[in-house]
């Protein structure tokens, strides 16, 4: 992973010398090797602190909505899942697509330093992964887990390809898998109504309103949100009413959906760790099933699914999880 | 703060037997924001919008609630009530507590809490209503008639009059629809050509008129007072500027094999032909499945005997784009199939015939020249059995529920000519009742009783089947209770009507709602019965319901004198309740232009001051006023809710839910 | 009973509605047995329509009643003249006092001669 | 003797129904005119098409004690806006199977097409819908939804 970091060090500050771009958005070292946060970068100076590793889970596309508004061009890494975004938001114009240089960068999959730290692995100082084996350096010597245990939520069903590529930084490439990445949904399908019920009543009470959702995913990113606007009928900060949390992330849901590329950001987001993900991924199998494959962020122009329709759609009274019943 | 009036209507007693009136106005009373509550007897009479005016002058009240009849009922009366005493008609809501509560709720208690309930609903939405200015469209002064049967052609002919532009679009290859088939019209006996091609040849020759014959609409888009319409014109092979009508082409046609839908595939007609004399315009024709030339290549004689080169087997259909202000749809009726009736024995015999079939032969310029003869062995038929209501009055499924209204006179006619001509002929007629109401109809058929014998039988007939070559028409005479077999040579079936099928294809067009039996559906059965729900399209004929020529003539030109009120206005007041998007909320996504079914959205680069001097440019979405319609569809792909729709604003449709649910 | 009762209980024997009625005759006009029946088709249910219900229960032509179903497929208005005949013959027959076949007494009077189908149709409809 | 009414009102449900103002609304106006009655805690919303029913009122509903919600349209091709309730057709298929995702019974929501001409249809689905969401009882599931402590 480190050749791929020196290649990206190296063109971000080769690009920003030659005035090709007059920014680079990437990732900054953290105070650890483990958390690295987005940023932008407007000197080659700076650029010392760019970094790209196992950690970078980041997707970097919704910055660009204000970035790409500043003068002059902006050059941009982005994995496969992000591109997917990118692609969305050039679609709903909230990107200009000549502002910005996109770099393709190489991603195998990034870890959950939380999932390490539930391992009983602590004071982390470097991680380097060879194949299926992680090997985490800490104060206390090495481990090697097992990688598809640690890996991001997001990444364990990730079957993405780079959408959007000015330039590409791809070294190794990624084993094509084949993963069901509506298990989880389909599981929760098979549950009574009860048992769902209950489920979903036990994991949105821990919602605490704090919106980290909605701040970091792409497609949520109105100029100003209905939750906010108190004209909607529907603004709350607080859960003052009953059943608040279920009424902002079904209609969270329901605005993304059709537009949400499954990059999987809330869910890695939640200081609750509520399964979010699994809320998008039930409208994107729905819509499968319902009006055919569809993947948001494939291409940068024309409809969504709820954006169009055919003579022949499913009915609502019989259409369930995906089919006509 | 706001200062509402409500008043409660008793609509005579339709209101007042099962809702408690006086105990609604009572508790509205202290609703928060109510200043007036009042409950009358008629609240759309004059002295019942009087109370309103006065109440707005006293109270000086800024919006005002009716709990009355349905707003599709007289929504607008109020609204120009208010207007008039100054007050934007915009800030009044009806309740609906006769329709939705009174007529169908029987316990008082139970009608009288839900009556309180709808009307705390209209007042939480008039608390957010906001005044609105009907804004205004431009009219353009040109009509459609889809159909150029007798009712497009008076249509027509009336609006033309008026001094408007008229364009007919007629599928077949001439006008003249299905009157043109008849020979004789009831209840005058006046030959049917003779009345209606001089109505032909008028609106050939009258300038304002254009007859795209051998055409059919092929789209609509935009709404009342300007409709852009695409018509295909569809290829005729003959050049309608050159054909001189002469008919050569006709008799040198080789393909002499095609059945003459004209006279009901009872002869038959060559490839390229005329369908009749009268025939405007009269051009040739040519079929294309038909049509050696056409099907194989080989042949083209007609080309070479045409003397003005008027022939082209390359045409190709052509589109014409035109703008209309008011369309009127005529596409009139064909007779069902008869396919479910085989007890009848119609497919099976030739001597079973159905009465437009009977028109033909009766008539001069149809397959037998006018002489009735059997199809079979064109023989004089000595015996002639009519059999009524053959899929009319039919709930089981095979055929049309309802009652077709012009078979009993067309019956009745056919059997009086009968009679007349070869007074040697026995008429029988199978009836369930005799249907002849209005100014001269029952006369006429007693006159086919009285005075030319015709043997009415009240009784059905249950099987028609062949006996050495005769045909033997079972069924019950239930006047002498018993079941009697009639030994006819000629059985006519009064065949039930059904609209054109193309119809619905137009419905969807023009968003005009249709019913189950394809009969498009008027705006209100008794009061307005010749316009569509849809604004600017209007019903003329059979295609609204099973009506005779005097109904039919009559309709068309209602229809004129509405198309003709409409497009005398130059602006049309447009529907204010439209989208409105709020700028600074707008993300320019462009997810609501893709929704809209009119294109009234379109996207624009807005400068917006972010304060300390900084501004930047954002894409906002903009409505045109007078293109929306108003259906709301954007406001829901909206997700920050920066479209909105006047009227009827998400908070207003929140208030409402939330007082209906607040028990 | 009451004849309200009568009417209702045959009318939910026929499962027709015969108020649906409009009265044309199309039945009796197919009506293959027409000419010996002293009550014909169309007046089986117009008279259950007026509660004539003794007439029907004593007249002679639910016996001449082939159940050909001519009636009810040719009926435009979907009532089953058929069915009504069939109630009013059920309704006799119970009311001859459980004169009825018993399923013991069956056995010995089968012989070759007696058709089997009458025998199940005896049982099945005086047992009912 | 009069027998004494149960204390507990047998449960009758709260049903907010949105109607089209061009079709379903005047299909309901004419079951009004030809006086088929049913259950009066039905309570239609007027809107101008059924593309304007935003999922946010439906939840509104819910939250504010509802039991059913039932949304009515032309049918598909009569629409008088051209497409509308085609956008509504897969908007509420997405949103009831949702909602069946999260555990709230299906049967409490339901979309049908009723005409101007349907009277008799109106009146029927709305009788028939008020018996359904009568047999599930009363919508606990969309208003208490916070684990309560002890729970």
């Amino acid at each position: 992973m480190k050749d791929v970091e020196l290649k990206v060090v190296e063109r971000a500050k080769a690009l920003l010398a030659s005035g090709e771009v007059a920014r680079v958005v990437g990732w900054k070292k953290g105070d650890f090797c483990f958390d690295p946060s987005p940023a932008v970068f407007e000197s080659v100076e700076e650029l010392d602190g760019l970094v790209y590793n196992w950690f970078c889970g980041a997707n970097l596309s919704k910055y660009l909505i204000e970035i790409s508004k500043k003068e002059g061009k902006t050059a941009v890494f982005l994995k496969p899942c992000d591109t997917y975004s990118f692609n969305q938001l050039i679609k709903e114009h909230r990107i200009n697509r000549e502002k910005v240089y996109a770099i393709a960068v190489e991603c195998l999959g990034k870890l959950d330093v939380e999932k390490i730290k539930a391992k009983g692995v602590s004071m982390i100082e470097d991680v380097e992964v060879v194949e299926k084996e992680v090997k985490v350096a800490t104060a206390y010597g090495t481990e090697t887990l097992h990688k598809p245990e640690v890996l991001l939520t997001k990444c364990e069903t990730c079957q993405k390809t780079h959408q959007v590529k000015d330039e590409e930084i791809i070294l190794h490439e990624r084993p094509a898998r084949d993963v069901d990445r509506f298990a989880e949904v389909a599981k929760l399908e098979a549950m009574t109504e009860d048992e769902r019920f209950a489920f979903w009543k036990e994991q949105l009470s821990k919602c605490i309103r704090c919106n980290a959702c909605r701040n970091v995913c792409p497609a949520c990113s109105c100029v100003k949100c209905v939750f906010d606007n108190p004209a909607s009928g529907i603004s709350a900060k607080a859960n003052d009413a009953e059943f608040e949390e279920q009424l902002f992330h079904i209609i969270r849901a329901f605005h993304v959906a059709g537009r949400c590329t499954d990059c999987g950001e809330c869910s890695r987001v939640c200081p609750q760790n509520i399964p979010l993900h699994l809320l998008n991924r039930k409208f994107i199998k729905d819509i499968d099933g319902f009006y055919g494959e569809y993947q948001a962020g494939e291409e940068a122009e024309g409809k969504t699914p709820l954006t169009s329709f055919t003579e022949g759609d499913v009915e609502p009274n019989d259409a369930v999880d995906g089919e006509a019943k | 703060m706001q200062r509402i009036g409500v008043f409660i209507c008793w609509c005579g007693s339709n209101i007042a037997a099962t809702v408690d009136v006086v105990k609604v106005a009572e508790t509205i009373k202290n609703e928060p924001g109510v200043v007036f509550a009042a409950n009358y007897q008629y609240m759309c009479s004059e002295n019942g919008q009087q109370l309103i005016k006065q109440a707005i002058k006293e109270h000086n009240l800024t919006g005002i609630v009716v709990g009355a009849c349905s707003p599709r009922m007289h929504e607008a009366t109020f609204r120009k009530a208010a207007e008039e005493a100054g007050m934007n008609p915009y800030m009044v809501e009806i309740a609906n507590i006769r329709e939705h509560c009174s007529w169908i709720h029987k316990d008082m208690e139970e009608t009288t809490e839900k009556a309180v309930v709808l009307v705390r609903t209209a007042i939480a939405k008039v608390k957010l209503n906001a005044p609105l200015m009907a804004g205004e469209s431009p009219v353009i002064k040109r009509a459609l008639v889809i159909g150029g049967g007798i009712a497009g052609i008076q249509a027509a002919l009336d609006i033309a009059d008026a001094g408007f532009e008229v364009d007919i679009v007629e599928k077949n290859a001439t006008i003249g629809g299905r009157m043109a088939q008849l020979d004789k019209t009831f209840p005058t006996l006046d030959c049917s050509a003779c009345i209606l091609t001089p109505k032909m040849v008028d609106c050939a020759q009258h300038e304002k008129i254009d007859i795209l014959s051998y055409s059919e609409v092929e789209e609509v888009k935009g709404f009342v007072g300007n409709f852009n319409v695409k018509i295909r014109r569809k290829a005729r092979y003959v050049d309608e500027s050159k054909c001189t009508g002469c008919k050569i082409c006709m008799e040198k046609c080789p393909a002499k094999k095609g059945a003459n839908e004209f006279n009901m595939g009872l002869d038959n007609r060559p490839a390229i032909h005329i369908p009749f004399a009268q025939a405007i315009p009269n051009v040739a024709v040519i079929d294309p499945e038909q049509c050696i030339k056409l099907k194989t290549g080989k042949c083209g004689i007609c080309q070479k005997f045409c003397g003005v080169g008027a022939i082209d087997y390359e045409q190709k259909d052509t589109f014409v784009e035109r703008q209309y202000g008011a369309i009127v749809v005529a596409t009139g009726f064909k007779p069902i199939a008869l396919d479910n009736f085989n007890e009848y024995g119609y497919a099976d015999n030739k001597d079973v015939i159905t009465s437009l079939e009977l028109e033909r032969l009766m008539n001069a310029a149809g397959p037998t020249g006018g002489v009735l003869l059997r199809p079979s062995d064109k023989q004089h038929p000595k015996v002639i059995t009519f059999i009524q209501c053959v899929g009319s009055r039919d709930s089981s499924g095979c055929g049309k529920p309802y009652c077709s209204k012009i078979c009993c006179m067309y019956t009745a006619k056919h059997a009086m000519l009968i009679r007349e001509k070869y007074p040697d002929t026995e008429v029988h007629v199978f009836y369930i009742d005799v249907r002849t109401p209005g100014k001269n109809y029952d006369e006429f058929h007693r006159r086919a009783v009285e005075q030319y014998g015709v043997d009415y039988i009240k009784g059905m007939v249950g099987k028609v089947y062949n006996e050495n070559g005769k045909l033997m028409v079972q069924g019950s005479n239930l006047i002498d209770n018993e079941q009697i077999t009639i030994e006819s040579d000629l059985v006519v079936l009064a065949t039930a009507i059904e609209p054109e099928p193309s119809v619905r294809k137009i419905a969807t067009l023009l968003t005009a709602s249709i019913d189950t039996n394809n009969f498009l559906t008027e705006s209100h059965a008794k009061l307005r019965p010749v316009e569509s729900p849809t604004a600017g399209v209007y019903l003329a004929g059979v295609c609204q319901g099973p009506k005779d020529i005097p109904e039919t003539v009559s309709q068309a030109s209602a229809c004129a004198a509405k198309v003709i009120g409409l497009l005398v206005k130059d602006k049309l007041k447009t529907n204010p309740c439209v989208a409105q998007p709020d700028e600074n909320m707008c993300n320019g996504c462009g997810q609501c232009a893709n929704v809209c079914p009119y294109g009234a959205i379109t996207y624009v680069d807005k400068e917006f001051r972010l304060g300390g001097g900084k501004t930047e440019i954002r894409r906002v979405a903009t409505v045109n006023p007078a293109v929306c319609q108003g259906c709301g569809a954007c406001t829901v792909t909206c997700p920050s809710g920066a479209m909105d729709l006047k009227g009827f604003s998400s908070k207003q449709i929140m208030s409402e839910v939330e007082a209906i649910c607040k028990m | 009973m009451t004849k309200e009762e009568r009417i209702e209980n045959l009318n939910r024997l026929s499962g027709t509605d015969v108020r649906k009625c409009m009265k044309c005759g199309k039945c009796s006009g197919r009506c293959p047995a027409f000419k010996d029946m002293d009550i014909k088709p169309h007046q089986f249910v117009s008279m259950l329509c007026q509660g004539k219900i003794d007439e029907l229960l004593e007249c002679k032509a639910i016996w001449n009643c082939l159940s050909c179903m001519a009636c009810v497929e040719r009926c435009p208005r979907g009532v089953a003249p058929a069915a009504v005949v069939e109630a009013v013959r059920d309704t006799v027959v119970r009311m001859q006092g459980k004169n009825g076949i018993k399923a013991e007494e069956i056995p010995p009077i089968v012989d070759e001669l007696i058709p089997q189908q009458l025998l199940v149709s005896a049982y099945r409809k005086y047992n009912k | 003797m009069q027998d004494v009414k149960t204390e507990k009102k047998e449960f009758t449900p709260n049903i907010v129904a949105f109607c089209c103002n061009w079709c379903s609304y005047a299909g309901a106006d004419l079951a009004g005119s030809s006086r088929l009655s049913y259950p009066a805690n039905v309570k239609i919303i007027r809107v101008p098409c059924s593309c304007r029913v935003n999922p946010m009122f439906v939840l509104k509903a819910f939250q504010q004690g509802a039991d059913g919600v039932i949304l009515c349209g032309c049918h598909p091709g009569d629409c008088h806006y051209v497409t509308g309730n085609y956008y509504t057709r897969r908007r509420m298929a997405l949103l009831y199977s949702f909602l069946n995702y999260m555990g709230i019974e299906k049967a409490r929501t339901r979309l049908e097409w009723v005409s101007a001409a349907e009277g008799q249809r109106f009146s029927a689905v709305m009788n028939d819908f008020v018996k359904t969401v009568t047999e599930l009882g009363e919508n606990k599931r969309l208003t208490d939804l916070r684990v309560k402590e002890g729970e």
